[in-house]
């Protein structure tokens, strides 16, 4: 139905897709994937007109296609969800679904249609939210799922969706992918870019590889795959997943990092967890649990109104995140990377130096070549692969630009490293590379705050799991990294009452 | 225009039952309600104190005819903050506009109900240039206009160098002083094009694309509106309304020269700024526009009615202007730690 | 070590074709346009080798200085000069006529009590504001409340003007009173209309007469009044000709003219003259152009005694101001 | 755009290498300055002349050129500041209150005036800081409170508008060149007095943003001010030492206007806020904050006080002045836009 044939774009300094091919059959899922940065979303971004192909050429139905435009591409009937959030905050619920058709009698917006339209799509997905709602209030899963009814709404006959269930909770994704199904079965195609690979093989039909912008599988059944042989074909060669090395863990010690009842202005309530040298405490929980802002509240970026918080034993009172960096040498990869982590339109070598500034100013001024050495030391030692350290950030992918993120508090030298949704929208090998660095991190003393949702990460990294659930810790538990057993006690303590105590 | 405009003809039930409180307090922390209080509590004050002069029916007049163009000045610096641009051209342009048209009446010998869409329709069009030179060369459009503006001015000036028009529209003059319902005719003119105004941003598809370009750009693109077409259209609009001003100041004021449009810069930012529109763009207040220019207006008076010296009220207007910004943002902290 | 200056004024006497007048107003003004037809009449009538008019400087002493350099740069080397600023065109002035060139303050002369240029020939503007002032209680009949509007507060013209209608106010014992003062609304027109809308809103009534000392609100406060159809008496400034409309349609009662035309006319006279070889006999000496009240009963003969003034002024350059060789 | 960043050497060379010399926005300027001097010079031939010329062009060079470094300051952060003019009259009030009352030398006065409008700019990023609302709203409210200030403090402390004299030596940086200064029979430059004053603020900003940790956290903070602030910028504390400097560059300007002028008075820096923000952005200088550029502001000034020299040359009135500024400045602008496109299509950071 849909071709996309030698596909070629260029960004400067960087060729994103180098003669890529899709090619599309009505009725199927089709899986694209890939390694972060291997051009899945500049694919997606040119066949929905939003970026102009340097190469290659388009056939819709066999007859080529020029879009000039995001809207032609819907006006032929190609739909999509883009990976960045794409609402206007404060435009409501409704009046984003309908945006790119806003129902009208001569000019002048008509709302009850409008509104009955938003509620047909918000039903879709079983949504039950006001259309009158601004997106500005919603939670990112929230707006997630707008943003899936918002491609819904339009009637098209090829739907991309580009890692539609990052933010979403296993929950939320069986609704989605329960959708996906009915299309296909009505005849649509569905193009699905994720990096969860167990979504991929339970939904979709055939796949497609990018690797370094072209293609290196084209429209296979994925039927004839086994995921290690997918993941080979993404990274290019026979791909052993790492086992993490066994780390033995001094309880005995004072504990780096301890709150005891600790209580804060965002709505936690008696919250007690403690991370010791060298152990690596997973904080598990789903979107909107508190997690993110407990860790904030830490940093002095939130309230801490009870309680108790120690660091290697001594009772502390954090300001700001200059003192805890500074004074207690705690660092924080926030989860938000492109908003909070990163500095986009700044160099990689001004990102990575920016918490060393102070530790290599000589009379207040930063030499070029100190902060050089630093930048270099940890580009490589994780493995950023960049084109000059003088590269923007923003250039890089997602993964890249989640090492960046990291790379700054390691060479902070912290002892204490909260990292908050790690791998987020990050590829299997950078993935399991990422749980290699922090394994190691801990392994060399660190100790490290684990928040995440992706419970195989967790499972398979911390030493003990902490489940947080609307503020309030619902259990702890330790962690014998065997997933079926872990998992189900974990999903017990969440879907169990508060804890009366 | 940011909440208080929707007015949802139902709710799922789970939230109508708060819905009602929920409303009003949104309402009551509204920088509309704000604005609202101020004004009418300004008012009352000044007609307290000087015994009821304010009410008196030209002190009443004069001060709403002297309202008018400061609105629709205001309106036209919105509707670009509304795209995240800025428009310095204003204040220059309704000078232009102004003197354009007087001297069509004047010299070119045209009749007034040619001129005056004369003048918006050029007020329009060089709205419409500032768009182009925005869209074509990528160029911070506060840089841009900074440009045109010395432009203008120049042009301004070159219609009748320093010399003053007079009597160049008996009827237009007419229209000028003339009351509706105890009301100036110019100001009445003045609400209707600030209504039309809010309607197009509310109920318009156009009005709604170029929000929705200005509260975040990407998003709109990929929703199929052209961002382009709508900083074409603020800024055409910007200049309409400009060349509306201008009428308006023809009218009112019976004579015009080039020094027409200099005291509207700053009041054209004052205006939407105090009226809770953001500078990043995507969200406007028509009535929050209007109300900050009546405030504003509010001193001017107080000025003449108790002979304070400008520049106080330069030194009061900033120390307000700067307490309103404190208060906005501790308003906001209140809430949201109540909340 | 700094260097010896160098002898000034070394330039020497030029010969009436070398001399080439300037004559910079402050910014564009009506006030000055009268000026550009009486330098190409002196240009005429005293055979020097150019005059130019250059009204770019904006209300700018930093762009004024500019346009004055700019001019020296292109050969002008006399230069009749409305300073911006008055409180520091002493030193515009210091640093021509350390170039050598011949310097007039017109219309204007700097604030304080030493003028840097070789005259100042200008309104003096305490004396006319005085004139005026007297005008407009006259026309109220001898007492009532009377309001001044005016320009910019912080320039020390408009001090002296407040200070020429406070004496004509303090002279009448207290029959009448100066009810306000409004200043800064000379900027733009709009500004003064509304100025003037809210004055006559809140004390229309108790106003009998209204004394402008500046264009804008001249222009202003006639149509104002007019318009408001109050009894007010309006003391205008200048001649423009809406103004002297105003006073044959008895809009306006009288209106304060200054002497544009004897400043350029006299002052590029006086300019040649200093070019010429001629020296002040007290240098920087400050010599009144005349101010006129024009009211209904001259309003057509005026300009006589204008350029009666203007005679006797050129007259008393040769004979008394100027000391030259031959 | 990025503040003269060197790249490593190596990769210096290759970039350089790959890089057209038109597609450096500094070469570009350069190059528009000299084709303006050159059509200038050639219209007139009196734009060579140096007493008459050159050196004020100097002095409003290094003015003017202060000023853009005082916008500059607070656009590194993504802020503007409406109140330069108005900080600059404050500083200038209290220099000249300074010589008038305590009759301060010369330095005294300068300092009086740089700490007056470093404290004006702090208050001013004080209240953006603690309220998070907009600078621009919170300068120009602070501007037009100023402008009541100024004038009635000059009100009250001078017979209306002006201070009556300068300190000792202040007239030599208004009227010397380093021409009249001589060692024996070598004479310095024609150069004004003012211009190594403006030279030292444009090294030190440029010293600031490039190599020292404030300035570019100050930067980082532009960038992006949540990420600033989460890692371990004390971001609040930068946005006020930022809107400090620009406050204190501002009262600079003041210093070497009313040097300029000849008097401290109420009216300096009434012109300052356009040329402020026409420098900078000419220079490269985006109003988004992050980036800045120090040498693209300088060049910025040179080619808009070239472009007003040449006009005035040119003897313009004053409607044909202005529609050419406009149409000058339109014309440098979309060039260097135009150079900035098709450096960008040969795939070249510009
Ligand atoms: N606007 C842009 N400017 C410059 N480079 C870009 C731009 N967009 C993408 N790139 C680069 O193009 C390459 C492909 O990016 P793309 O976003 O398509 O990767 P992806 O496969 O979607 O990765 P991810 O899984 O991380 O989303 C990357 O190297 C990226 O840095
Ligand atoms: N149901 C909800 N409705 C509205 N806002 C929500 C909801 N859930 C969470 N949020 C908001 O979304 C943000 C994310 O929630 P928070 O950071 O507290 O949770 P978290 O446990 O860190 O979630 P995550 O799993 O995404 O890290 C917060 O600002 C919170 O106020
Ligand atoms: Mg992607
Ligand atoms: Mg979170």
């Amino acid at each position: 139905m849909l071709l996309a044939e030698g596909l070629i774009k260029s960004f400067p300094g960087v060729r994103a897709l180098d003669g890529a091919t899709l090619k599309l059959a009505a009725g199927s899922v089709h899986a694209l994937l890939g390694e972060n940065g291997a051009g899945k979303s500049t694919l997606v971004k040119i066949l929905t007109g939003v970026y102009r192909p340097d190469g290659g050429r388009v056939l819709l139905d066999g007859a080529e296609v020029h879009f000039g435009s995001p809207l032609e591409a819907l006006r032929a009937g190609i739909g999509v969800v883009h990976q960045e959030r794409n609402l206007v905050p404060e435009f409501s619920i409704a009046e984003n679904i309908a945006l790119q058709h806003l129902p009208h009698r001569g000019g002048v917006v008509d709302r009850t249609r409008m509104r009955a339209e938003a509620r047909r799509c918000l039903g879709l997905l079983d949504l039950d939210l006001d259309p009158d709602t601004r997106v500005a209030e919603l939670s990112v899963a929230q707006a997630q799922l707008v943003e899936i009814a918002k491609a819904l709404s339009v009637d098209t006959r090829v739907l991309l969706l580009d890692e539609p269930t990052a933010s979403l909770t296993g929950e939320e994704a069986d609704r989605l992918y329960a959708i996906v199904r009915k299309l296909t079965a009505a005849g649509h195609a569905v193009v699905l870019v994720s990096h969860k690979l167990e979504e991929v093989f339970a939904v979709a039909d055939t796949v497609t590889v990018l690797r370094d912008g072209h293609s290196v599988a084209q429209a296979q059944p994925l039927s004839g795959y086994t995921r290690d042989g997918i993941v080979d074909l993404m990274v290019g060669r026979a791909y052993a997943s790492v086992r993490l090395a066994d780390r033995t863990v001094d309880r005995a010690a004072v504990p780096a990092l301890e709150l005891t009842g600790v209580s804060t202005g965002h709505g936690h309530r008696d919250v007690s967890l403690s991370v010791a040298r060298g152990e690596i405490l997973g904080l598990y929980g789903l979107v909107g649990a508190g997690r993110t802002e407990l860790a904030k509240a830490l940093l002095g970026l939130g309230e801490i109104t009870g309680g108790e918080v120690r660091v290697h034993g001594t009772p502390v009172r954090i300001r700001d995140v200059g003192q805890a960096l500074r004074q207690y040498r705690i660092g924080y990869v926030p989860e938000d990377r492109k908003g909070e982590g990163l500095f986009l339109e700044q160099p990689i070598a001004r990102n990575v130096g920016v918490t060393v500034w102070r530790r290599l100013a000589r009379l207040g001024l930063i030499p070029d070549r100190g902060e050089r050495r630093v930048v270099d030391e940890y580009t490589e030692l994780l493995g950023i692969r960049l084109a000059s350290p003088q590269q923007l950030a923003g250039q890089l992918s997602g993964g890249n630009q989640q090492k960046v993120s990291l790379a700054k508090w390691l060479a902070a030298e912290c002892d204490i490293l909260i990292v908050d949704e790690p791998t987020v929208g990050i590829d299997v090998r950078t993935k399991a590379a990422f749980h290699e660095l922090i394994a190691r991190l801990a392994g060399q003393g660190m100790a490290i705050l684990l928040i995440s949702s992706d419970l195989p990460e967790v499972v398979t990294l911390a030493d003990r799991i902490v489940v947080l659930g609307e503020g309030a810790v619902r259990g702890e538990l330790a962690n014998d990294h065997d997933y079926d057993a872990v998992s189900q006690r974990v999903i017990r303590l969440i879907h169990a009452a508060p804890a009366a105590a | 225009m940011t909440s208080t405009i929707e007015t949802p003809t139902e709710r799922p039930t789970a939230t109508a039952a708060s819905a009602p409180g929920v409303r009003l307090r949104r309402t009551v922390r509204s920088s509309e309600f704000t604005l609202v209080a101020i004004a009418v509590i300004g008012f009352v004050a000044l007609t307290l104190t000087t015994d009821g002069n304010m009410l008196s029916s030209g002190t009443l007049a004069a001060f709403f005819r002297f309202l008018a163009v400061p609105m629709i000045i205001g309106l036209a610096q919105m509707v670009v903050l509304a795209i995240g641009q800025m428009n310095l051209s204003v204040g220059v342009l309704t000078g232009f506009c102004a003197m354009v048209a007087a001297w069509a009446m004047l010299e070119a010998g045209l009749p007034a109900p040619l001129a005056v869409p004369g003048a918006m329709l050029l007020g329009a069009a060089v709205g419409l240039g500032n768009g182009l030179l925005v869209v074509f060369t990528r160029i911070n459009a506060f840089i841009v206009t900074l440009a045109t503006m010395t432009i203008i001015d120049g042009l301004r000036y070159g219609v009748n160098g320093p010399g003053t028009y007079q009597d160049y529209s008996a009827g237009l003059q007419e229209l000028g002083q003339a009351s509706l319902l105890g009301f100036p005719v110019v100001f009445l003119l003045a609400c209707v094009v600030a209504a039309g105004v809010w309607f197009f941003f509310a109920r318009t598809v156009p009005g709604r694309h170029l929000l929705a370009s200005g509260g975040s750009p990407f998003a709109a693109r990929l929703s199929g509106v052209s961002n382009d077409r709508s900083i074409l259209l603020a800024h055409t609009l910007s200049g309409l309304l400009a060349g509306v001003a201008a009428v308006l100041t023809l009218a009112q004021s019976g004579s015009v020269n080039a020094s027409i449009g200099d005291d509207l810069l700053l009041p054209s930012f004052a205006a939407p700024i105090i009226g809770g529109v953001a500078l990043a763009g995507g969200v406007v207040s028509v009535l929050g526009t209007c109300l900050a220019a009546f405030i504003v207006r509010l001193v001017d008076v107080t000025q003449a009615q108790f002979a304070i010296n400008r520049r106080w009220v330069d030194l009061i207007v900033g120390a307000v202007v700067l307490g309103v910004v404190l208060s906005g943002a501790i308003r906001q902290k209140l809430s949201r730690r109540s909340s | 070590t700094k260097k010896e200056e160098e002898p000034e004024g070394a330039a020497g006497a030029l010969t009436a074709a070398q001399v080439k007048v300037a004559l910079v107003p402050g910014g564009a003004h009506p006030y000055f346009q009268p000026w550009k037809d009486a330098g190409t009449k002196a240009k005429a009538d005293f055979a020097f080798g150019d005059v130019t008019f250059n009204e770019t400087a904006g209300w700018d002493q930093t762009k004024q200085n500019d346009v004055l350099t700019s001019l020296a740069a292109q050969g002008y080397n006399a230069f009749g000069i409305f300073g911006v600023a008055p409180e520091s065109i002493n030193s515009t002035f210091e640093n021509l006529k350390k170039q050598g060139f011949k310097v007039g303050s017109l219309a204007s002369c700097p604030a304080g009590d030493k003028n840097l240029a070789d005259f100042c020939l200008s309104t003096d503007v305490q004396e006319a504001a005085y004139k005026a002032a007297k005008a407009a209680v006259e026309a109220m009949g001898g007492q009532g409340n009377l309001v001044h509007l005016t320009g910019n507060k912080v320039d020390s013209n408009t001090q002296r003007r407040i200070a020429g209608v406070q004496k004509a106010v303090d002279e009448t014992g207290g029959k009448v009173k100066l009810l306000d003062t409004i200043t800064d609304i000379d900027k733009d027109l709009q500004t003064a209309q509304k100025a003037v809308a809210d004055l006559l809103a809140a004390k229309g009534s108790q106003v009998n007469a209204i004394v402008t000392t500046a264009y804008n609100p001249a222009v202003a406060a006639a149509g104002g009044v007019k318009q408001a159809k109050l009894p007010i008496k309006v003391i205008a400034i200048d001649d423009d000709p809406t103004i002297i409309q105003g006073i044959k349609n008895g809009e306006v009662a009288a209106t304060v003219l200054q002497n544009p035309v004897g400043q350029a006319y006299v002052g590029s006279y006086a300019l040649l003259k200093l070019a010429e070889g001629c020296t002040m006999a007290t240098p920087g000496v400050i010599i009144d152009s005349g101010s006129f009240v024009v009211n209904a009963a001259n309003a057509t003969t005026y300009e006589n005694d204008r350029q009666a003034k203007t005679d006797f002024l050129k007259k008393d350059f040769d004979e008394k101001y100027l000391t030259c060789a031959k | 755009m990025k503040q003269d960043d060197n790249p490593s050497p190596p990769e210096a060379a290759r970039q350089a290498a790959r890089l057209p010399l038109w597609a450096n926005p500094r070469i570009g300027l350069v190059v528009l300055l000299i084709a303006l001097i050159a059509l200038f010079t050639t219209l007139r031939p009196a734009f060579l002349n140096t007493q008459l010329t050159l050196v004020p062009m100097q002095s409003d060079i290094s003015v003017y050129a202060v000023v853009g470094l005082s916008q500059l300051a607070v656009l590194s952060l993504g802020h503007m500041n409406m109140a330069v003019g108005r900080m600059a009259a404050m500083s200038a009030f209290a220099a000249g209150l300074l010589h008038d009352r305590l009759d301060a030398p010369l330095i005294v006065c300068l300092l009086g005036g740089l700490a007056t409008g470093a404290l004006l700019g702090a208050l001013a990023g004080l209240i953006i800081a603690r309220t998070g609302v907009n600078s621009f709203v919170v300068t120009l409210a602070l501007d037009f409170a100023l402008i009541g200030l100024v004038s009635l403090l000059y009100a009250t402390f001078t017979d209306g508008v002006a201070f009556g004299g300068l300190p000792a030596g202040m007239s030599a940086l208004r009227t010397d060149t380093f021409a009249d200064y001589c060692a024996g029979d070598v004479c310095g430059p024609e150069i004004p007095l003012l211009a190594p004053i403006a030279l030292v603020a444009a090294l030190g900003v440029g010293l600031l943003f490039r190599w020292s940790r404030i300035g570019r956290e100050v930067l980082m903070t532009g960038a992006n001010a949540k990420a600033a602030l989460l890692s371990g910028i004390p971001v609040n504390l930068r946005v006020v030492q930022a809107h400090a400097l620009s406050g204190l560059l501002a009262g600079l300007a003041g210093f070497l206007l009313s040097a300029n002028n000849g008097s401290f008075s109420a009216g300096v820096g009434d012109g300052f806020l356009l040329p402020s923000f026409l420098a900078p952005v000419l220079g490269g200088t985006l109003l988004v904050g992050g980036a800045v550029s120090v040498l693209g502001t300088v060049l910025g000034t040179g080619i808009t006080q070239v472009i007003y020299k040449g006009l005035n040359l040119l003897q313009f009135q004053v409607d044909e002045l202005k529609l050419y500024i406009g149409l000058v400045l339109l014309a440098a602008l979309s060039l260097d836009r135009l150079r900035h496109v098709l450096a960008e299509r040969r795939g070249v950071p510009a």
